[in-house]
């Protein structure tokens, strides 16, 4: 599917969501309630079948923590880019998509080391890469007075 | 040795404890600070946890704190096999953001390196390879070849493996002089060595036996680990970045997407032993058609990306390499995520080695071309 | 009959594999005069690097110990590790004027990346790339380096 | 003292009747065997240092490099630097290893392997030992060095190393029946297991001529089966570097880890002396039936240079076979040798005694 017949086809299938074409892959923005249930949609509907994720990670916003899920389908070789924005921003919270696609089990794990960002039903939500008591370094009201030297 | 006292005899089988090994941080097979902690009975594995992070260098978090221009060095610190493709990533992207053209003679320049740095890595992975099956001379006559693309990558880079070659806009320099004369040597050169290397351990009965039948990954497993590069291609996921979403003069050129179905330990080795004869096709075509013209285009001294999100898909050597730049105008980005296909690849390890001896385990990590800080960042 | 031919044809065939290989290791063995070992410090003499080779930065000067660097800290801006920092000083010119001057250099070799982002931006050319890369010392403080030479002064007619 | 480098029975036999002149019988024999057991460990020490030496040249040389160039001339003093270094360094013992096996382990490697060297005809003469059995002596205690194996792994409390031990116990005990059917078949061929008698009887022709392709096909098994008791590689799953970073002597350090490194190239020169003169006609020079005078020219040249002209012949070979070959899985050890040598070994036999059957050999 060419892009607009895939963003009409989106938006009719995910009325909650806000579907709209960004810079260069198609964007659906989806409810934080409703995240897992368009995961399983996304790669379970035939016409869709997005089945290869690329790329999950998360970005700290002003008001909120953001996931962004790129995703590919194999067979149609589409693109699309899933948006969802936590409620809290200090104590975010996220349905985890690790069932749907196995490589964000680790995906997640990373986000929650660098962001602290939970995901909820991960069956094995640890830090990955540091300390349990280390901050979280990609907020941006992270600080470390030792080993960050501001210029 | 607490762990293995216990024995139980049942009726039809001896059943002895599981016990637990670590294989690193510091192990002569996982090529730098990675542990895998093996549960291991007798020489079976049973599951193998990767834990990662030992060289973990926040370069996510520097790249937040230094211009666009001067991202790009760090990125040769990530995959420093790849140094050339990452650093394509990232220009690429700033290019994209700008909506700046870069001219021909760039985007040539651009894919001869990204096949020169793919031919090295896949140069020293084959002799890492060898050298994890216990064929130690493979390793000196991998890198012996090596010499010669990291040599040329000096001549015109002026670094051997932390290239910082391309800029956003074009590339640092223009390419040598001599360039295109030792690039044509060495392809020469080259093609009389690649047989060799199959006579030495491809065709090698002990290594054949050691490889083949092993490590089974399948299509559904590869994509939902999204397991790419040569190491996916084995397994039947077609996930060339090259052929899927071409950038620099890949549409230029012809080339195939190899790609098997059996998804074993011996046919990623095949299809990375391929890929290099493709690779040496693809700067055949490229070498002697260099068109004449800037090397970059002029660009701003402070580079400033439009608000937005950006993601830029690259091949390197191990998969498919992405860039996610999210820029609030300024001259920082604000945020930077590399898509690391040594991440992603690794943790389908669990996958492929589980029920597989130790021995085993070494040569399905060895196929999956695992750069450590590629995985930690 | 035929599971015997098998055998007999896979042990023939394993053996030829083994043969092959030890054919390629054995024609490398017997022409040692091939070999690729550079000895190093001995071939001091002889090695040469590469034109573009980045050692580390050096600032170039001329007979009269005068270099083109006007102090202007672009390198500086451009250094993503801060390993460069620019002092400088205020002169007066001829006309009695007065006018910005670098007075020192300082060049933090243990922090360089050697990505030559400092040498792209320079607007005069004063700084490059050395070719020397035996930069062990026995002290860190050794490692930080001040560019311009003593006494140097900035050459005629450079301008900012 | 007549000295005679073609035959050293002379000598020794002056020598002993020299000490029978000036001292008591017993204090004879206790002279003796200080002399025997002082030069074997010189020799066994000199010629370990040169076997490490030469591996590194020949490896080196293999993978078209130099190899040690620094310590003395073309890196000559480079190993007796490293044996130094080895002596003291600081012997580290895990905290809870079983200190009494765990010191035991080297030395019983060590006795095992100065027990096989006691048979070796080095020339016509020169053999400690003569027994009427020397072929199943050698067969016998070359097998206790895995005991020091087994005993290392076990008691330096380290999984990699019990792992590496294990491997290298199934290992040897099987490869250890195709060693010796292998040499089964030439005793059948000689008639004795006496060494001095099979070097004696191919005087006119070695036995890897004289047996046609049943003793070409025994050397062959016999090399195989030998590089895997040596554990070396591609066999060298005990030590498996890349799997079990140094498996069953990874514990070990100083000079303990050199005992197990030393004994791994005596071993190899072990297995290389038995090819030599079971199948390569020991000491023996080479003869060609009518050559008559290519065969003065070759007798010219001692028995003992031929001796070890031919072991490090077969050294090298070996060599070869390591910085050749990948490293085999544990479990295609066992299926070479139980699928394919040892059946194709015992039709090897049954050929040889059809050949010596029918005297078809020369």
């Amino acid at each position: 599917m060419i892009n607009e017949e895939l963003q009409a086809y989106l938006a009719g299938k995910f009325s909650n969501a806000e579907v709209k074409p960004g810079k260069q892959y198609l964007e659906i923005l989806v409810q934080a309630a409703d995240l897992h249930e368009t995961a399983v949609q996304l790669k379970g509907v035939p016409e869709l079948s997005f089945d290869y994720l690329i790329c999950l990670t998360g970005v700290d916003y002003p008001e909120s923590m953001q996931i962004v899920y790129h995703l590919e389908s194999v067979k149609h070789r589409h693109m699309v880019v899933l948006k969802v924005n936590t409620a809290d921003r200090v104590d975010p919270k996220v349905d985890t998509v690790s069932d749907v696609w196995q490589t964000a089990k680790y995906h997640e794990r990373e986000v929650y080391d660098l962001l602290g960002v939970k995901f909820n039903h991960h069956t094995d939500l640890r830090r990955l890469f540091l300390d349990d008591d280390y901050g979280f370094p990609l907020r941006k009201d992270f600080k470390d007075e030792v080993r960050i030297v501001e210029r | 040795m607490s762990e293995t006292k216990e024995i139980i005899i049942t009726s039809d089988k001896i059943h002895t404890d599981e016990y637990l090994v670590n294989m690193g941080p510091q192990h002569p097979s996982t090529h730098g600070v990675l542990r895998l902690l093996v549960r291991l009975e007798g020489e079976m594995v049973h599951n193998i946890q990767p834990h990662v992070g030992y060289i973990h260098s926040g370069i996510e978090k520097m790249c937040e704190a230094i211009s666009y221009p001067q991202v790009i060095h760090l990125t040769d610190r990530m995959d420093y096999l790849s140094a050339h493709m990452n650093n394509e990533a990232v220009a690429l992207c700033i290019e994209n953001a700008l909506q700046v053209e870069v001219p021909e003679r760039v985007k040539y320049i651009r894919t001869i390196m990204d096949e020169l740095s793919r031919l090295a890595s896949h140069q020293l992975w084959w002799c890492v390879m060898g050298m994890d099956l216990g064929a130690l001379t493979t390793f000196f006559y991998g890198l012996r070849d090596r010499e010669h693309i990291l040599d040329i990558f000096e001549e015109t880079c002026g670094a051997r493996m932390t290239l910082n070659y391309s800029v956003p806009g074009g590339v640092m320099f223009d390419i040598h002089p001599n360039f295109q004369k030792r690039v044509k040597e060495f392809i020469k050169e080259f093609r009389k060595k690649l047989p060799e290397y199959d006579q030495l351990l491809t065709g090698n009965v002990i290594f054949q036996e050691r490889t083949n039948d092993i490590g089974y990954l399948s299509l559904e497993d590869a994509i939902a680990w999204g397991v790419t590069g040569p190491s996916g291609r084995g397994s039947g996921f077609s996930c060339d970045v090259r052929k899927h979403q071409p950038y620099s003069a890949y549409p230029l050129v012809q080339f195939e997407e190899k790609l098997a179905t059996k998804g074993d330990t011996f046919t990623r080795y095949r299809l990375r032993m391929e890929e290099m004869y493709e690779s040496l096709h693809i700067i055949e075509q490229l070498i002697d058609n260099i068109p004449e013209g800037d090397y970059a285009v002029k660009m701003k001294g402070v580079v400033k990306l439009p608000e937005g999100e950006f993601y830029q898909r690259v091949e390197t050597a191990r998969g498919e390499f992405g860039v996610y730049i999210v820029s609030d105008g300024k001259k920082n980005p604000y945020r930077v995520k590399f898509r690391s296909p040594g991440f992603s690849n690794l943790f389908a390890l669990n996958k492929m080695a589980a029920g597989h001896k130790i021995a085993d385990l070494v040569a399905i990590m060895s196929t999956l071309d695992l750069v450590i800080p590629d995985i930690d960042r | 009959m035929n599971a015997l031919f098998q055998y007999i044809s896979t042990v023939f065939k394993g053996v030829g594999t083994l043969l092959t290989g030890m054919k390629i290791t054995g024609k490398y063995v017997f022409t040692p005069w091939n070999n690729v070992t550079q000895q190093y410090p001995e071939n001091r003499d002889t090695l040469k690097m590469f034109d573009r080779f980045r050692g580390e930065v050096i600032m170039t000067h001329n007979e009269n110990n005068e270099h083109l660097c006007t102090g202007c800290g672009i390198c500086e801006i451009n250094c993503p590790n801060g390993s460069i920092e620019i002092i400088s000083k205020m002169e007066l010119t001829e006309e009695g004027k007065k006018k910005r001057a670098i007075d020192q250099h300082i060049y933090h070799l243990g922090m360089c990346t050697l990505c030559n982002l400092c040498i792209k931006a320079c607007p005069t050319g004063a700084i490059v790339m050395g070719q020397n890369f035996e930069h062990a010392v026995w002290d860190r403080s050794k490692l930080t380096k001040v560019l311009n030479q003593p006494g140097s002064k900035i050459a005629q007619g450079v301008k900012e | 003292m007549g000295f005679n480098i073609y035959d050293f029975s002379g000598m020794t036999h002056n020598m002993h009747l020299w000490f029978l002149e000036r001292m008591s019988p017993t204090a004879t024999t206790i002279v003796e065997w200080t002399i025997i057991g002082v030069s074997y460990m010189l020799f066994v020490a000199l010629f370990g240092l040169f076997l490490v030496y030469a591996e590194r040249k020949v490896c080196a040389a293999f993978q078209q490099r130099l190899g040690p160039m620094r310590v003395g001339y073309w890196g000559l003093l480079q190993t007796i630097a490293d044996f130094i270094k080895l002596l003291m360094k600081e012997l580290i013992m895990p905290k809870s290893a079983d200190k009494f096996l765990y010191n035991l382990a080297p030395f019983i490697v060590m006795i095992a392997t100065f027990l096989a060297m006691a048979v070796l005809p080095f020339a016509k003469g020169l053999q400690t030992l003569d027994f009427d059995i020397g072929i199943f002596y050698v067969t016998a205690v070359s097998s206790v060095g895995v005991i020091g194996i087994l005993i290392a792994g076990w008691s330096s409390n380290n999984k990699y190393s019990l792992i590496g031990a294990m491997r290298s116990g199934a290992q040897i005990l099987s490869y250890e029946l195709s060693v010796s059917l292998s040499l089964v078949t030439i005793i059948i061929l000689a008639g004795s297991m006496q060494l001095s008698v099979v070097v004696e009887s191919q005087r006119d022709a070695w036995f890897i001529f004289k047996g046609h392709i049943p003793a070409l096909i025994a050397f062959v098994i016999f090399l195989i089966a030998g590089t895997a008791e040596t554990n070396r590689g591609p066999f060298d799953l005990a030590e498996a570097e890349s799997e079990l970073t140094a498996g069953f002597h990874t514990e070990y350090s100083g000079i303990k880890f050199a005992f197990f490194f030393l004994a791994e190239y005596i071993n190899m020169f072990i297995v290389a002396a038995m090819a030599t003169t079971v199948f390569l006609g020991g000491w023996m020079p080479l003869h060609f039936g009518s050559f008559e005078s290519f065969n003065v020219v070759m007798d010219f040249i001692p028995p003992l240079v031929w001796f070890f002209m031919k072991v490090l012949g077969v050294i090298f070979l070996i060599m070869w076979f390591k910085w050749t070959f990948p490293r085999l899985r544990v479990d295609q050890i066992l299926t070479l040798e139980w699928k394919y040598l040892l059946p194709i070994n015992l039709i090897n036999i049954l050929l040889m005694s059809l050949v010596v059957l029918t005297k078809f050999h020369l």
